[in-house]
C-alpha cells in the first residue's frame, strides 16, 4: 500500500515538533559538552528526574505541567549548581574515562532513587490543556507538541542570544575555545563552568515540563534520550546553535517517517546508523567546521 | 598543598581499608550464614516416623528492580498478603498440624544472570519447598534450570507459552498462556459485533514488540483467520515507545473499526491518550494481555481516554465469589489500591499452592512436601468454585492441570472501563453490567 | 621471547587458575557461590578482554556485547540447529566477531574517529544488533535445549562450566600480560597517551588499534557462548547497551591498563553487587544499585587511578619477593 | 660525504582557510649540521616541520629525505625513514613511566623489548635524565625533565634528522644551559643532523652552525650566525620588532 501524501506530510510534521524538543535537550549536554569537555552520560537521568518533578506538582496544583517549569528550571539550576560543586569538580582535570564513569554513576543512582522513591508505575499528569488536536483537513496538530515545539525553539534561540550577544556569552564561547587564554583574559574559569553546568541541568528542568505534557515519567525515561542526544550532537557538530536545530530535525524526522512508513522498531536504528555513516566521512559532523 | 594531599592519601588510605573490611566481614558472614543455614535435605529421604512439621518455606523470585519491577513489586506485596491471611485467617496448613508458610523473597533483577543468582541463593540458603515467580519469560527459564536440578515445584507467573514446552518435570502454570489471551479478545469482539449487528470493514491489530505482546499478537491473528476475518493492518512498535504520534498517524490513515491491541504498559496509557486526543473515531479498541488500559494504575493515570476499552485478564478482580471479594478488600485495605493482574495470579496461584499442601497432608502424611509427591497432587487436584478458594479467585473458576503443568481451563476474563470503573464484561458479565459495544 | 619473560606472563595465570580451581571445594560446591564464581570469573575475563582497547590502547569501547551477543549467537544457534559442538563454535564466533570488529573499526580509524566519538558509535554499534536482531530473531527468548555433557559444554551443576571458564581467564590474563610486556603493549599504552606523539616515533597508530580492536573481539566472540550457557537463553536483550557500559566501567574502576586491578575490580564489583542484591534486593529494591552508582562516583573522585593504584602495589611486592627467593 | 644533503625542501606551501602559513619555502640541511630556523611568531617555522614529518600535507611543493621523496607520507613511515622531532608544547605521556616512554620510541629499530630498554636507559642517561626517577610516572615529573624526556624518546628512534621544537620555551636560564650542552651532544658525539626551532635568540644563535630566518612563511635569509645578526631585513623584521 502507498502510503499518501498527506500521511507524509503528517509524519514529516510530527518529526519536525519531536525534533525542536530534542534540540531543547541535546543544547544543554552539548554545552556542558563543548565548554567543559565533560561527557554527562546521566543528562537524560536528569529530565527522568524532573518529569516526576513535574507530575507531582501538576497533580498537586492541578495545573498544567508546561506551568511547572517555573518551578523545575530554578530548582534544576541549583541541583545543576550542588552537582557540579561536589561531583564534577573534582574530576575535572581527570581523564574522560573517569568523567565518565562518574557521571554513569550519578544516572544510576537518580534512577535508583526515582524506583525507591516512585516505584516502576509509569506516571502521567492528570490535568493539561494542551492534550488537543487541531485537525487542519489534511493534518491534525497535536496542540501540546507544538507548543512544547515552540518554547523549544524559543528557549534555544534565547541560549543563542545569550552565547552570541552577551558578555557572559563572549567569556563562555573564550573558555570553550581555549581554557588557558581565557583565563589569561581574566575570565573566571570556575564561575564560568558552574554556570555552564547548571545551566545545562537547568534546561533539562524544561524539557522535563514540555515533556510531561504529552509524555509520563519512568525511572527508565532517561535511556531513551541518552545516547540520541549524543548522535544529535554529533551530527550537528559542535559549531553552533544552527547545526544543532537542524540535527535535530533531521534525527525528529527520521524517526518519525521510518516509523509511519517502515517500522517502528527499525526506527530506533535507523538514527544510529546514520550516526555511523556520518562519523565514517564527515568526522566533524554535517553542519561542523573543519 | 601538601596537607591537603596527605589528607587526600588519608581519606582514600580510609575508604580502601573500609572496603577491605567490608569484603572480609562479607566473606566471613557469608560463610556463617551459609553454615547456619545449611539445611539436611529432609524432604528427599523419606522417614519412617511421621515429622512434625512447623513451617512450609514458599520461595518468591520476581523482578524488584528494574523495567520489569512494576510488575514484581505487585506480585510480592501480593504473596505477603496472601500468607497472611493462609497463616492468620486459615490457621496456616491444618493438615500439617497447622504448619505456617514463610515467604522468602529474592530479586531477580533484570537479566537471567542475575535470576539464576537469586534462584541458586534462595535454594542453597533457605531450599524452599516450592518457588513462585518469575513473570518474565527468560528470568524464568533461568530459574526453572535451577529449581528442575533441585527437584523443587515452581509454580509460575509468567505468561509466555513455550514456558510448559521444554520438558521440564516440576513446572506449573495456572494462569493462561499468552496466546489464550489473543483468542478470547477476538471470540469477545466478533461476539459482540455479531450479537449488536455491527459492521466491521477494517481490523488493525497494533502490539508491542516484546516477546510477550508478539505471542499475544500471533494468538490474535491465527483467531482472526481461523474465523475468517483478516487484519487489514498489523502494526508493531518497540515498547519502550516515547511517542504515538506517527502511529496515530497511520490509523488516521487506516481508519480502522476495530483495534485489537497488546499493550505493555506505559504504552497502553500514551496510546489511549493519542488516540483520544487525536479525535479519530474507532468503534472499539479491545485490548488483550491483560497490562494496560483496564488495570487500576491505567485509569488512574489514563483518565476518560480509556473509558469503555477492554481487556483480558489473567485475573478477574471484580468476580463475584465469596473469597475473591475478600481478598480484593484486604489487598485494598493493605495497599490502597485494587490488584492489577500480577497480583492476581499470584493471589489463585498461591492459594493453589496451599490447597495442594492440605491435601498432600492427607494423602502422604508421612512425607508431604516431597515434590514428586506435590506433583501428584498438582496434577490430580480438579477444583471448581464450590471446592475450592483458589478456584473462586481464578477467571474460569476451574483449575486442573494437564501433564506438562498447564491449567486445561485457562482462560482469560474481559474487563471494561466502564464510569472509570474496571468492571467483568465477558465470558460472564458481572451483576448489573452490561458491555458497551460499539463506543458511543 | 625469554624464559623469564614466560614465567612472569604464565606464572601469575596459573597462580589465579590454580586458586580458582579450589573454590568449589572450599564452598562445598555450593551452586549459589559456584555460580557466583562462574560470573565473576565470565565478567573478568570479558573487563580484561575490554583492558587491550580500553586500558592500553585508551579507546573507550562501548560494544563488548555487541561481539559476545555475535559470537556468542552464532555458536548456540550452529549448537542448536545443526548440532555442531561449540568447541568448534565458539572459534567461529571468535572469527565472526573479529570481522565485525575490523569492518567497524578499518573506516573509523581510517577517518580518525576517537574520543567520544569513538565511545558514541561504539555505542550505537550495540543499538543497531539489538534492533537488527529483532528483525532476524523476533522478540522471541530462544532457550539452549537441556543436553548435557563436554560436547555440548552444558551441565546441570555449575562446576564444570566455571573451570572452564578458568581456562579463558588464565589464557585472557596471560594474554593481558603478554602484551604489556611486548613491544605490542609499548605501542598500544603510547597511542592511548598520546596519538600525534605516537605517530612521530614512528607508530602506525591505525594498524596497532586495529590490531586491539580485533584481538578484543574475538575474545569476546569465544565469550559468548559460555556467557549465553550460562544465562541459559539468548535473545535480542544479549547486545545489552547497559551490559556493555558495565564492562567499561569495571575496566575503570581497574585502573587502565592494569590487569590487577581490573581483575580485581570485576570479582569486587559483581560479589559487592550480588551482596546488595542478595541481602537488600527483597527489602528495598533498588538500594543496591543506590549504592553501587554511589560507589562509582566515590571511586572516580577518590581513586583516579582506580583499584590499581592498590593491586599494583601489592602485585609488585609479590613479584619482588617471587625474585629475591629464586636468587 | 660530511656535505651530503640530508634534508631538500623546494617549493613547499601550506595554507589554513585564508591564512597562508608557508609560501614556496626551498631549503636544503647537509648531514652532521645544526640548523637553527627562527623567525617570529606566526612565520611558519612549525608548519615546515609539521610537514616534513608529516603531520600535515603540504598544498604544494616537495620534500626529498636523503634523495627520497617523502611528501605527504604518513608520519610514522617518515619517522621508520629517519626522521624524528620533539614538541614545542610538551607531549607526555602521563601514565606511562620515563622508562616505558622512551623504550616506546625505541622499539622502532628493535622487536627486543629488553634490548629496547637498554637502549632506552642509555639514551636517558646521555640526556642527563635523574636515573633515580627512570620508573617515575610521566605526571609526577618536572616540565625539564619532561622535555629531556621528549628529547630522549626522539633521540631512542635512532634518527638521522631529528628536529627540535622551541625546546627552552619556559625554562630557566641555567636550565637553557644544560639543555644546550645536551642538544650539542647529540650533534656531535651522536652524529645526527639537528633542526633547531626556536624563539630564543641567545641558545640558537650559541648552538647552530647556519641560521635560517622565516617570516611570514617565506624564506627572508639564511646565512651563519654572525650573518644573520647583520642582516638589515632580520633586523628590520624579526630583532628590531621584538627585541630578546
Amino acid at each position: 500500500m502507498l502510503p499518501s501524501p498527506g500521511l507524509i506530510f503528517q509524519s514529516v510534521l510530527d518529526g519536525v515538533f519531536l525534533g525542536f524538543l530534542y534540540s531543547l535537550i541535546a543544547l544543554g549536554l552539548s554545552l556542558v559538552f563543548g565548554v567543559m569537555g565533560i561527557i554527562n552520560f546521566a543528562h537524560g537521568d536528569f529530565i527522568m528526574l524532573g518529569s516526576y518533578l513535574v507530575w507531582i506538582l501538576a497533580n498537586g496544583l492541578r495545573s498544567d505541567p508546561s506551568f511547572m517549569s517555573l518551578a523545575t528550571v530554578p530548582l534544576f539550576f541549583v541541583i545543576g549548581a550542588a552537582i557540579y560543586m561536589t561531583i564534577i569538580r573534582p574530576v575535572l582535570g581527570k581523564e574522560p574515562l573517569i568523567q565518565i564513569a562518574v557521571t554513569v554513576g550519578i544516572g544510576y543512582v537518580l534512577q535508583n532513587f526515582a524506583l525507591m522513591m516512585f516505584r516502576a508505575e509509569p506516571r502521567a499528569v492528570q490535568t493539561t490543556y494542551l492534550n488537543l488536536y487541531l485537525n487542519l483537513g489534511v493534518v491534525s496538530i497535536h496542540l501540546a507538541k507544538l507548543i512544547s515545539a515552540f518554547l523549544s525553539l524559543l528557549i534555544v534561540l534565547g541560549v543563542h542570544y545569550l552565547l552570541t550577544k552577551t558578555w557572559v556569552g563572549l567569556a563562555i564561547r573564550a573558555t570553550a575555545y581555549d581554557r588557558e587564554v581565557a583565563s589569561l583574559m581574566g575570565i573566571n574559569v570556575g564561575k564560568i563552568f558552574l554556570l555552564v553546568f547548571s545551566l545545562g541541568i537547568g534546561l533539562t528542568g524544561l524539557a522535563a515540563s514540555l515533556w510531561m505534557t504529552f509524555g509520563q515519567a519512568d525511572p527508565y525515561i532517561g535511556s531513551s534520550f541518552g545516547l540520541l542526544t549524543w548522535v544529535i550532537i554529533a551530527l550537528g557538530g559542535l559549531g553552533g546553535v544552527s547545526g544543532l536545530i537542524a540535527s535535530s530535525l533531521i534525527v525528529g524526522i527520521i524517526q518519525s517517517l521510518t516509523m509511519t512508513l517502515v517500522s517502528p522498531t527499525v526506527s530506533l536504528a535507523i538514527p544510529y546508523v546514520v550516526f555511523i555513516m556520518v562519523l565514517w566521512f564527515r568526522p566533524q559532523g554535517l553542519f561542523g567546521k573543519v | 598543598m601538601h596537607t591537603k594531599n596527605s589528607l587526600r592519601e588519608a581519606i582514600s588510605k580510609t575508604v580502601g581499608i573500609v572496603i577491605g573490611l567490608v569484603i572480609v566481614i562479607a566473606a566471613v558472614a557469608g560463610v556463617l550464614i551459609y553454615m547456619t543455614t545449611q539445611v539436611p535435605l529432609t524432604t528427599t529421604t523419606p522417614t519412617t516416623t511421621k515429622p512434625t512439621i512447623e513451617k512450609v518455606k514458599i520461595g518468591i523470585i520476581e523482578p524488584l528492580t528494574g523495567r520489569y519491577a512494576v510488575f514484581g513489586q505487585e506480585a510480592v506485596d501480593a504473596a505477603r498478603l496472601l500468607v497472611d491471611i493462609i497463616n492468620n485467617e486459615l490457621g496456616g496448613v491444618n493438615s500439617l498440624g497447622g504448619a505456617r508458610l514463610e515467604l522468602y523473597v529474592e530479586d531477580a533483577g533484570t537479566s537471567p544472570d542475575s535470576a539464576a543468582l537469586a534462584a541458586e541463593r534462595l535454594v542453597s540458603t533457605y531450599r524452599p519447598h516450592i518457588i513462585l515467580g518469575a513473570y518474565i519469560s527468560r528470568l524464568t527459564a533461568a530459574v526453572a534450570e535451577v529449581t528442575e536440578r533441585e527437584k523443587i515445584p515452581l509454580v509460575m507467573d509468567a505468561l509466555v507459552d513455550w514456558l510448559t514446552e521444554k520438558g521440564w518435570n516440576y513446572v506449573f502454570r495456572l494462569a493462561p498462556r499468552a496466546s489464550t489471551h489473543g483468542k478470547a479478545a477476538v471470540d469477545f469482539v466478533l461476539e459482540m459485533t455479531q450479537k449488536k449487528n455491527v459492521s466491521i470493514r477494517t481490523v488493525v491489530v497494533l502490539h508491542e514488540d516484546s516477546i510477550f505482546g508478539t505471542t499475544v499478537a500471533n494468538g490474535i491473528r491465527s483467531q482472526l483467520i481461523a474465523k475468517r476475518v483478516i487484519p487489514n493492518e498489523t502494526i508493531t512498535y518497540p515498547h519502550t515507545i516515547t511517542d504515538f504520534g506517527p502511529i496515530i498517524s497511520r490509523i488516521r490513515e487506516l481508519n480502522p473499526d476495530i483495534i485489537l491491541s497488546v499493550p505493555y504498559f506505559s504504552d497502553g496509557i500514551l496510546f489511549a491518550k493519542a488516540l483520544q486526543a487525536s479525535g479519530i473515531k474507532v468503534k472499539f479498541i479491545a485490548g488483550a494481555g491483560g497490562c494496560g488500559y483496564t488495570d487500576p494504575d491505567s485509569i488512574r493515570e489514563a483518565g476518560e481516554a480509556v473509558e469503555y476499552f477492554t481487556n483480558t485478564y489473567s485475573y478477574n478482580p471484580a468476580r463475584q465469589t465469596e473469597w475473591n471479594k475478600r481478598i480484593v478488600r484486604a489487598f485494598q485495605q493493605k495497599y490502597g489500591k485494587l490488584p492489577t493482574e500480577a497480583a492476581g495470579i499470584i493471589f489463585y496461584s498461591l492459594m493453589f499452592v496451599y490447597e495442594s499442601l492440605e491435601k498432600a497432608g492427607q494423602m502422604f502424611p508421612e512425607d508431604p512436601l516431597n515434590p514428586d509427591n506435590l506433583k501428584t497432587i498438582f496434577l490430580s487436584l480438579d477444583l471448581n468454585d464450590s471446592n475450592s478458594i483458589a478456584a473462586q479467585l481464578y477467571p474460569t473458576g476451574r483449575i486442573k492441570l494437564a501433564a506438562n503443568g498447564e491449567n486445561l481451563y485457562g482462560g482469560t476474563a474481559i474487563l471494561q472501563v466502564i464510569e472509570g470503573q474496571p468492571k467483568v464484561v465477558w465470558p460472564e458479565a458481572e451483576e448489573g453490567v452490561t458491555p458497551v459495544f460499539p463506543r458511543p | 621471547m625469554n624464559p623469564r619473560n614466560v614465567i612472569t606472563v604464565i606464572l601469575p595465570a596459573l597462580t589465579v587458575a590454580l586458586i580458582g580451581t579450589t573454590i568449589p571445594f572450599l564452598v562445598g560446591f555450593n551452586q549459589y557461590y559456584v555460580l557466583l564464581a562462574l560470573q565473576s570469573v565470565i565478567m573478568a575475563s570479558i573487563a580484561l578482554a575490554w583492558n587491550i582497547i580500553g586500558g592500553y590502547a585508551g579507546q573507550l569501547d562501548l560494544a563488548s556485547f555487541a561481539y559476545v551477543g555475535l559470537g556468542g549467537i552464532l555458536a548456540t544457534m550452529l549448537m542448536t540447529e545443526y548440532n555442531v559442538t561449540p568447541w568448534l563454535g565458539m572459534f567461529l564466533g571468535a572469527g565472526v566477531s573479529a570481522a565485525l570488529a575490523f569492518t567497524i573499526g578499518f573506516p573509523l580509524f581510517r577517518f580518525g574517529i576517537k574520543g567520544v566519538w569513538y565511545a558514541l558509535s561504539t555505542a550505537a554499534l550495540v543499538v543497531i544488533l539489538h534492533e537488527a536482531s529483532i528483525m532476524f530473531l523476533g522478540p522471541f527468548d530462544y532457550y539452549i535445549p537441556f543436553v548435557e555433557g563436554w560436547y555440548y559444554l552444558r551441565f546441570r551443576t555449575w562446576e564444570n562450566l566455571y573451570y572452564f571458564s578458568l581456562v579463558v581467564l588464565a589464557f585472557v590474563i596471560s594474554l593481558n600480560l603478554y602484551i604489556s610486556r611486548s613491544k605490542i603493549g609499548y605501542y598500544l599504552k603510547a597511542i592511548r597517551e598520546d596519538e600525534v606523539a605516537a605517530e612521530a616515533v614512528g607508530i602506525d597508530v591505525r594498524k596497532y588499534k586495529l590490531l586491539a580492536l580485533v584481538t578484543y573481539a574475538s575474545i569476546l566472540g569465544f565469550i559468548g557462548y559460555l556467557y549465553i550457557v550460562s544465562q541459559r537463553t539468548f535473545s535480542y536483550n544479549t547486545f545489552s547497551g547497559p551490559q556493555s557500559v558495565y564492562v567499561a566501567i569495571v575496566g575503570i574502576v581497574g585502573g587502565l591498563g592494569s590487569v590487577s586491578g581490573v581483575f580485581s575490580a570485576a570479582l569486587i564489583l559483581k560479589i559487592v553487587e550480588e551482596y546488595l542484591r542478595g541481602f537488600l534486593g527483597g527489602v528495598l529494591p533498588g538500594l543496591h544499585l543506590l549504592l553501587f552508582g554511589s560507589l562509582l562516583i566515590i571511586v572516580g573522585i577518590l581513586r583516579p587511578g582506580g583499584l590499581s593504584s592498590l593491586t599494583d602495589a601489592l602485585t609488585k611486592k609479590i613479584r619482588v619477593r617471587i625474585q629475591r627467593w629464586y636468587s | 660525504m660530511s656535505n651530503a644533503v640530508v634534508l631538500e625542501v623546494s617549493g613547499l606551501s601550506k595554507r589554513f582557510g585564508g591564512i597562508v602559513a608557508l609560501n614556496n619555502v626551498s631549503l636544503k640541511i647537509t648531514k652532521r649540521e645544526i640548523v637553527g630556523i627562527i623567525g617570529p611568531n606566526g612565520a611558519g617555522k612549525t608548519t615546515l616541520v609539521n610537514c616534513v614529518t608529516g603531520i600535515y600535507r603540504p598544498d604544494s611543493g616537495k620534500v626529498f629525505f636523503l634523495g627520497e621523496d617523502i611528501t605527504g607520507k604518513p608520519p610514522h613511515l617518515i619517522a621508520l625513514k629517519g626522521v624524528a622531532r620533539t614538541w614545542q608544547k610538551i607531549r607526555p605521556f602521563y601514565n606511562m613511566s620515563v622508562i616505558e616512554a622512551v623504550t616506546a620510541g625505541a622499539l622502532l629499530r628493535t622487536k627486543d623489548v629488553l634490548k629496547a630498554r637498554e637502549e632506552a636507559t642509555e639514551v636517558l642517561e646521555f640526556v642527563g635524565f635523574p636515573k633515580s626517577k627512570f620508573e617515575m610516572l610521566g605526571r609526577n615529573i618536572t616540565l625539564i625533565e619532561h622535555k629531556l624526556v621528549d628529547l630522549a624518546r626522539a633521540i631512542a628512534t635512532k634518527p638521522k634528522l631529528l628536529f627540535i621544537d622551541e625546546v627552552v620555551a619556559g625554562l630557566r636560564p641555567h636550565e637553557v644551559d644544560v639543555i644546550a650542552d645536551v642538544v650539542r651532544r647529540v650533534n656531535r658525539e651522536m652524529g645526527i643532523t639537528l633542526g633547531v626551532i626556536e624563539h630564543v635568540m641567545r641558545f640558537v644563535m650559541s648552538i647552530s652552525d647556519r641560521i635560517v630566518v622565516l617570516h611570514e612563511g617565506r624564506l627572508l635569509t639564511q646565512g651563519t650566525p654572525a650573518e644573520v645578526a647583520r642582516d638589515p631585513l632580520v633586523v628590520e623584521a624579526y630583532l628590531g620588532t621584538k627585541p630578546v
